[in-house]
């Protein structure tokens, strides 16, 4: 069956759940398990719509990368379904919709294609994250995010201006053919880039990232944070790998962001005392640290980077919103002694954070060795010295959350986890630690995902 | 008896000592003993295999990723002896003490993990695994400190420590850029002598520094052990810190030092040949006695002044190591088995108190030695060696660090290296006053009582071997002599008793003998003059009035008094540095907080334009 | 020329975005931002001197010069789109004044 | 075996024989410092009456630690007098005799007096040893460094090797050779043998007379046979590294009592400093000298 039907068949179930009001979330639940072994049999290739061919019809491909993608993304949307299903009812066609449009996002091969499936997800995602009960904060997130799509759009007509196509395999030879010095192709590329920045949580553009996931809840935690976060990413690594043409000043300006970001993530992680606003950083300085990996061309580890990371998040909102639901706040002083008396949630949010920070026998550990080994013999000297500094603020303050969650002696507080919740969460922590170490298969599939990143050109 | 199966033996029991924990504390850690014992007798009975010359390359194993290797080589098993040694001695007291912590079966299985790390940190030839477990070591010791007294400790140990074995990384992948393979070996040499073998051998000193505690690095290592649980201290400075002698060894001696000749001060007759690099390590190495000495001088806790001794004797091995050439080398390697022995003796004693009184202040104990004898002398033999004292080992292994000081003429060094060994009297002697000998305090006369066999046992085995490398120092020196052989140095001119250095010849079974004249001497005198009698402690001279309160009666508080007088305002210089960095990194991230995480939504359009105008900046 | 109108007016859209405080404003300066927009979308597609791109009986040979019809499709969508954001954004309005009994951002107050 | 037993005797008869110059010379010392201060003073002989009255006495005992560290101070002292060369070239056991040796070995002599001292439970005793041992920690340094010097300059850290380099025709005793050493020497050996102005840890008028106060009959014997020997063991020390050893036995008896009986006159003219005005002291201009004084010799190659 061709890939077309994970967008279709998703949107159409949204359509007959807001008829059918009471099963919503059963449909979702289904239609999402469905999704995960439909990409069994999908077949790769480019899927041309409407019969058009590529540089003038809308084309969506279907190659190993987006294989992958839509492996993790589905798979980590089913399990937040599954988890949030009997929680939050109304929120089934909505998700459906989130559904569609991340599939979406990953499949386009066209540039104008990519602008619409981003603005579908974009508002599922203000639709998702009003069940925050934080309106201002769901606002901002709507300005900030329809900002960044115009100017993304602006940039696009731009370069549709210039080169005539919104094709990305034809816009990459066209742009490499056109023998433009990059300055002039730099301002549409800016604005894109931004455009992305605000959705991947880059600093300048993330203000919206502390209202949303400071006080979220346990479906908007995991969906924003791990979800599309995962989505975006794979998005963004494509448009970087193949689109866009990275020099002189535009590359300076790129850079100043991803430093400002790793480092000022790290810095207000370890500025912060709520659990959330230490994910929070966290995540928004992975993520400029998925950017900087792209940008340097190891596109295999840069995958199992957004893996790594789209896992553990999962887990970790998972549990800090539950935990936070029962306790009222998120204070680590409230936290502390949480893991003393329910053990496996405990080593299972130990492992991942051991992994995230990529201390030895996880996955984290693989990756992170390889990326700066690549660094290194590439010749980039710098990086791996910024990765490395901030990583030991970053293991400073993770270690200063876990020992005050492992060791309390009196008064600790009471939380429940029910047994659903323990079983995906303990599954993620062994698969981190089995990869961890017996790294054969990652190291053989993340070389050979570097040379099937680059789209062979649509029909050309 | 390959190294896998050995680190397999290890990671395996620890498990089982956590399923055994699970089911009855004190049997998961007779787990922990057995298992340190066996990996002790294994590495042993490699030592055999490797006498015969040959170094053992045991590599590729399958379902390991193909570059992991192991080598055994004289300077990997000489570590590696001493600290599963170590390893084995302290696990005896774990049985005795697991019931008191919060997690017993998840001590003992760390307790066996940070075990497995380190027979695989001393026994590769592949930076790649080193690295693996180095982190590995610093993962499990992690989360042993907090089951003591708090987590605090805990955080700063991590911080010191992964700073360290960061460095370590970036200095393997400078090497790894160079080379392209991570053979420990091939990388060391190829870089040593180029530009980059600069940026390794400052990037290795770093990590050695910070895992010994020394001077710039030194603020977790008087918290971490002050506050770990007592086994786990003695493991600490006894083993683990070596893991910063051996990268030390790998950054000063395998690596060739770099920069000028320094000696060449213009026009000197004695042109010192030493390098920029050694004088450079030397000093800090020098810094840190003298830190380490003045800090310990003044500590109550005797956990806290043993950790501070065991940092200004990482000091002297920094200095022995880095002057190099045959003194220095054996004078840092026999120092290292002198100090493990000696530091490790002292903590396990301080530790047997602590289990019976709960508390090591000094100020809140006193005449432990009427109900702990033998635990006296197993601490008075620890800290006679650990002072340098000629009957122990200590003193071998100064007497040849003094001579490579003096015959490169650093006068510098020699006053901190000097300082040092005096200063050590000092701090060595204070537990020995204010906790075992004075007044017997009432509140511990009934419940202290001497500490079982089994954990007489290890005490006593580490102090006769404290007294043998004191006495025959020859067997252990031809062993640092085959290691020097192997790092390319020349091996010390030992005859059958003697041990002959620069500037001097020493016969340690000699002195032990005069010594032992001596004593018998002085002990007939003794005998043959009337017997005295024997009177209570608190029949003492008092000028006439009557005493009865002990306490005031013991003088253990602020004990060199006029001493600490003279520095007490300027004692957390690093603390207060280290304080400072980090309030930078929490105002940075405030300020980063509040520019840019508001709920209103012109800040990201403001930051857009300002980006846009700094790309068009020069286009209009 | 209509292109510098485009341009105007998103800069108008901008401007409004960065100075006003008031929900509803910063609704309607984000629908100036995008009308701004889908007018600059338009104006690439335009051809001097063409004509509408519709092949009709009489004019179906394509030796005539047609306007680009491809930017004013895409615009179709993008004033869809800017539809859906400002009506779910008026909701959100909606729902904070009932919350906050005001539109201004600054007597929200912090949360 | 019988050469060992032998040399074990010939170091038994230094340490007597140290014992007992040493004895006579203080008894001669305290008829000087008696005159100094218009007085007669008592027979020569008073410091072995005093010796052989204590022994005789009866006295207490706190515990079997207090008796140990008697014990383990005399003999270490006795053991490290054995090592002690008389002459250049007599000597109980042959080339053994190193600078070190004698360092370390009096600082066991010491650690076990402290270890008594706290063992007797008095806190008087605890607070003279801890006098005792920053004193230590002063005077040592200093006399350490001017003997590195020492060392650097002959190649050796025998003590009979370093008086026969003094003795060689061209160079002077070190005293004069290194000027600014010697002094600082002079200062080290008043405040190893604790005179006037370093006497604070052994002053009888201080706390009862600091380690010694719980002593009494043949403890307190002992421990003065114990300082004696100390005595004699550094003043020699003094006499082989600064005045250029002896050839005969009589040269080095004399070069002894002029040096012992110098310091004597020195110090009976001195008030007592307060401990940390001591380790002040010896920390400021000791020890600039003493790096100076290594300086000068070791880089500049000026020894005169």
């Amino acid at each position: 069956m061709s890939a077309i039907l994970l967008i279709a068949v998703p949107l159409l179930a949204a359509f007959i759940s807001i008829l059918f009001k009471k099963y919503a979330h059963y449909i979702l639940v289904f239609v999402s398990f469905a999704s995960v072994f439909a990409l069994e049999y999908m077949d790769l290739g480019t899927i041309t719509v409407g019969g058009f061919n590529a540089p003038f019809g809308i084309v969506l491909i279907l190659d190993d990368y987006s294989l992958i993608a839509l492996y993790i993304v589905n798979t980590l949307f089913f399990l937040v379904a599954i988890l949030n299903c009997n929680e939050f009812k109304k929120v089934g066609s909505i998700m459906l919709v989130a559904l569609a449009g991340l599939n979406g996002l990953l499949l386009t091969g066209d540039l104008f294609n990519l602008f619409v499936f981003l603005e579908v997800a974009g508002i599922a995602a203000y639709l998702i994250t009003t069940t925050n009960k934080k309106p201002l904060a769901t606002f901002n997130y709507l300005i900030q995010g329809t900002v960044g799509s115009s100017l993304y759009l602006l940039g696009l007509i731009l370069l549709y201006a210039m080169f005539g196509t919104l094709n990305m395999a034809d816009m990459a030879s066209s742009i490499a053919s056109s023998g433009y010095g990059a300055g002039v192709t730099a301002f549409p590329f800016l604005l894109m880039f931004i455009g992305f920045g605000v959705e991947a949580k880059l600093l300048p553009f993330n203000s919206w990232t502390k209202g949303i996931l400071a006080n979220s809840n346990r479906l908007t935690g995991p969906m924003i944070a791990s979800v599309y976060a995962a989505a975006i990413g794979f998005v963004f690594g494509r448009l970087l790998t193949n689109v866009f043409v990275i020099e002189d000043t535009f590359l300076i300006i790129v850079t100043i962001i991803l430093i400002f970001s790793v480092v000022a993530g790290e810095a207000m992680a370890y500025a912060s005392t709520k659990v959330r606003e230490i994910l929070l950083y966290s995540s928004v300085a992975q993520a400029a640290l998925v950017v900087v990996v792209f940008m340097s061309g190891f596109t295999g580890w840069a995958v199992y980077l957004i893996i790594g990371n789209a896992a553990a998040k999962l887990v970790l909102f998972l549990i800090t919103n539950t935990a936070t639901k029962q306790l009222g706040n998120d204070d680590v002083e409230t936290f502390k002694g949480l893991f003393v008396n329910n053990k496996i949630i405990g080593l299972s949010f130990t492992a991942v954070t051991l992994s995230v920070i990529g201390l030895p026998m996880f996955l984290g550990f693989v990756t992170k060795m390889n990326i700066l080994e690549n660094m290194f013999v590439s010749g980039d000297y710098i990086w791996p010295a910024i990765i490395l500094i901030t990583s030991v603020v970053e293991g400073i303050y993770f270690i200063r959350l876990l020992l005050n969650l492992w060791y309390k002696e009196n008064d600790l507080p009471e939380v429940k986890f029910e047994f659903v919740l323990k079983y995906v969460v303990v599954i993620i922590a062994l698969l981190i630690m089995v990869f961890g170490v017996y790294t054969e298969p990652v190291q053989e599939s993340a070389d050979d995902l570097v040379a099937y990143s680059y789209i062979e050109g649509g029909n050309l | 008896m390959t190294v896998e199966f050995l680190i397999l033996v290890a990671l395996a029991s620890g498990i089982l000592a956590y399923f055994v924990g699970r089911l009855n504390k004190v049997l998961g850690a007779v787990v922990t003993i057995v298992a340190s014992m066996f990996i002790f007798i294994m590495i042993g009975y490699m030592m055999q295999d490797i006498n015969a010359g040959t170094t053992f390359n045991y590599n590729a194993v399958e379902y390991m990723p193909d570059f992991v290797t192991f080598m055994v080589t004289y300077l990997g098993l000489f570590f590696a002896i001493l600290v599963t040694f170590i390893f084995a001695m302290v696990s005896f007291f774990n049985p005795f003490f697991v019931e008191k912590y919060k997690y017993p079966a998840l001590y003992s299985m760390l307790y066996l993990f940070s075990l497995a790390g380190v027979l695989g940190v001393f026994l590769t030839d592949n930076f790649m695994v080193l690295f693996f477990f180095f982190e590995f070591i610093v993962w499990s010791g992690l989360f042993l400190i907090p089951l003591g007294k708090n987590n605090k400790a805990a955080i700063s140990y991590y911080a010191f420590s992964t700073a360290g074995s960061f460095a370590l990384l970036y200095a393997i992948f400078i090497m790894f850029a160079e080379t392209g393979s991570y053979n420990l070996h091939l990388g060391l040499a190829t870089v040593s002598g180029t530009t980059e073998g600069t940026y390794v051998l400052a990037l290795l000193a770093f990590a050695a520094f910070a895992k010994l505690g020394a001077f710039p690095l030194n603020v977790w290592l008087p918290r971490a052990l002050g506050k770990a649980p007592d086994p786990i201290t003695a493991v600490f400075s006894g083993g683990l810190e070596k893991l910063g002698a051996f990268v030390a060894v790998l950054a000063l001696v395998k690596l060739a030092p770099v920069g000028d000749i320094a000696g060449t001060l213009g026009g000197l007759t004695e042109a010192t040949f030493l390098f920029a690099s050694q004088y450079i390590v030397a000093t800090l190495g020098a810094m840190t006695i003298i830190f380490g000495t003045l800090m310990a001088i003044r500590q109550d806790d005797a956990k806290k002044l043993l950790a501070y001794s065991s940092m200004s004797n990482g000091g002297y091995i920094l200095v022995a190591l880095s002057l190099g050439g045959t003194l220095g080398l054996s004078g840092g390697l026999y120092h290292i088995v002198a100090h493990a022995l000696a530091s490790a003796a002292a903590f396990l004693a301080i530790g047997a108190v602590s289990r019976v009184t709960g508390t090591t202040k000094m100020s809140e104990l006193g005449g432990m030695i009427h109900k702990m004898p033998v635990t006296y002398m197993v601490y008075l033999i620890a800290i006679i060696s650990m002072a340098g004292i000629p009957p122990m080992g200590g003193f071998i292994s100064k007497w040849l660090i003094f001579q490579a000081v003096i015959d490169n003429g650093l006068i510098l060094i020699a006053v901190a290296v000097f300082f040092g060994s005096i200063g050590s009297f000092l701090y060595v002697f204070r537990p020995l006053a204010a906790l075992f000998l004075g007044q017997e305090l009432p509140q511990h006369r009934d419940k202290a009582k001497e500490a079982p066999f089994f954990m007489l046992l290890p005490m006593l085995i580490l102090s006769g071997l404290i007294v043998f490398t004191g006495v025959m120092p020859n067997i252990f020196l031809d062993f640092i002599n085959d290691v020097i052989a192997e790092l390319g140095g020349t091996g010390l001119l030992l005859g059958d008793y003697t041990i002959t250095g620069v500037n001097g010849v020493l016969q340690p079974t000699l002195i032990a003998s005069v010594f032992g004249v001596g004593v018998l001497i002085a002990f007939i005198i003794f005998i043959l003059l009337k017997k005295s009698k024997k009177v209570g402690l608190m029949d003492t001279y008092t000028a006439g009035n009557f005493i009865y309160t002990e306490e005031l009666m013991h003088y253990s508080l602020d004990f060199y008094a006029p001493l600490e007088r003279l520095y007490e305002k300027h004692i957390n210089i690093t603390k207060d540095f280290y304080k400072k960095l980090e309030n930078k990194v929490v105002d940075f991230g405030r300020m980063v907080k509040y520019f840019f995480f508001t709920n209103k939504p012109e800040i990201t359009v403001f930051w857009i334009i300002i980006l846009i105008g700094f790309l068009l900046w020069g286009e209009l | 020329m209509l292109q510098y109108a485009a341009i105007a007016m998103l800069m108008l859209g901008l401007y409004g975005l960065l100075t006003q405080r008031n929900i509803i404003k910063i609704i309607v300066s984000i629908n100036i931002l995008e009308i701004g927009l889908n007018l600059f979308i338009v104006s690439v597609g335009y051809v001097e001197g063409g004509i509408a791109p519709i092949l009709t009986s009489d004019f179906n040979n394509n030796g005539l010069v047609f306007v680009d019809p491809l930017p004013s499709a895409l615009v179709l969508t993008a004033i869809v789109i800017g539809v859906g954001t400002t009506a779910l954004g008026l909701a959100l309005a909606k729902n904070i004044y009932q919350k906050y009994g005001t539109f201004e951002i600054d007597e929200m107050g912090e949360e | 075996m019988i050469d060992i037993l032998l040399m074990i005797l010939t170091g038994i008869g230094v340490a007597f024989f140290g014992f007992v110059l040493q004895t006579s010379i203080a008894g001669v010392n305290r008829k000087v410092v008696a005159r100094v201060q218009k007085r007669y003073g008592p027979k020569w002989y008073q410091e072995f009456l005093d010796i052989f009255k204590l022994l005789s006495k009866r006295s207490v005992t706190h515990g079997w630690i207090f008796d140990f560290g008697v014990i383990m101070a005399l003999g270490v002292i006795i053991g490290t007098a054995m090592f002690m060369p008389l002459t250049s070239s007599f000597m109980a056991f042959d080339g053994y005799d190193n600078f070190f040796i004698f360092v370390y070995l009096i600082a066991v002599g010491m650690l076990g007096m402290a270890m008594s001292a706290s063992g007797s439970g008095n806190p008087l005793a605890s607070i003279g040893v801890m006098r005792a041992l920053t004193t230590m920690l002063a005077y040592e340094v200093p006399f350490m460094i001017v003997v590195l010097t020492i060392i650097k300059l002959t190649g050796t850290s025998s003590l009979s090797e370093i008086g026969l380099f003094q003795q060689v025709a061209g160079n002077s005793w070190f005293l004069i050779a290194l000027p600014i050493g010697g002094i600082v020497a002079v200062m080290a050996l008043m405040g190893m043998l604790g005179k006037k102005p370093f006497e604070t840890y052994i002053a009888p008028a201080e706390i009862a007379s600091g380690p010694m106060v719980e002593y009494g009959g043949k403890q307190l014997g002992m421990l003065f046979i114990m300082h004696e020997i100390t005595v004699f063991i550094e003043v020699s020390l003094f006499v082989h590294l600064f005045l250029g050893g002896a050839e005969n036995i009589v040269l080095f008896i004399v070069k002894y009592f002029v040096v012992y009986t110098i310091l004597n006159i020195i110090s009976s003219v001195y008030g007592r400093f307060k401990i940390d005005q001591v380790v002040l002291f010896f920390y400021k201009w000791p020890l600039i000298m003493a790096i100076t004084q290594a300086f000068i010799a070791i880089y500049l190659g000026w020894v005169i």
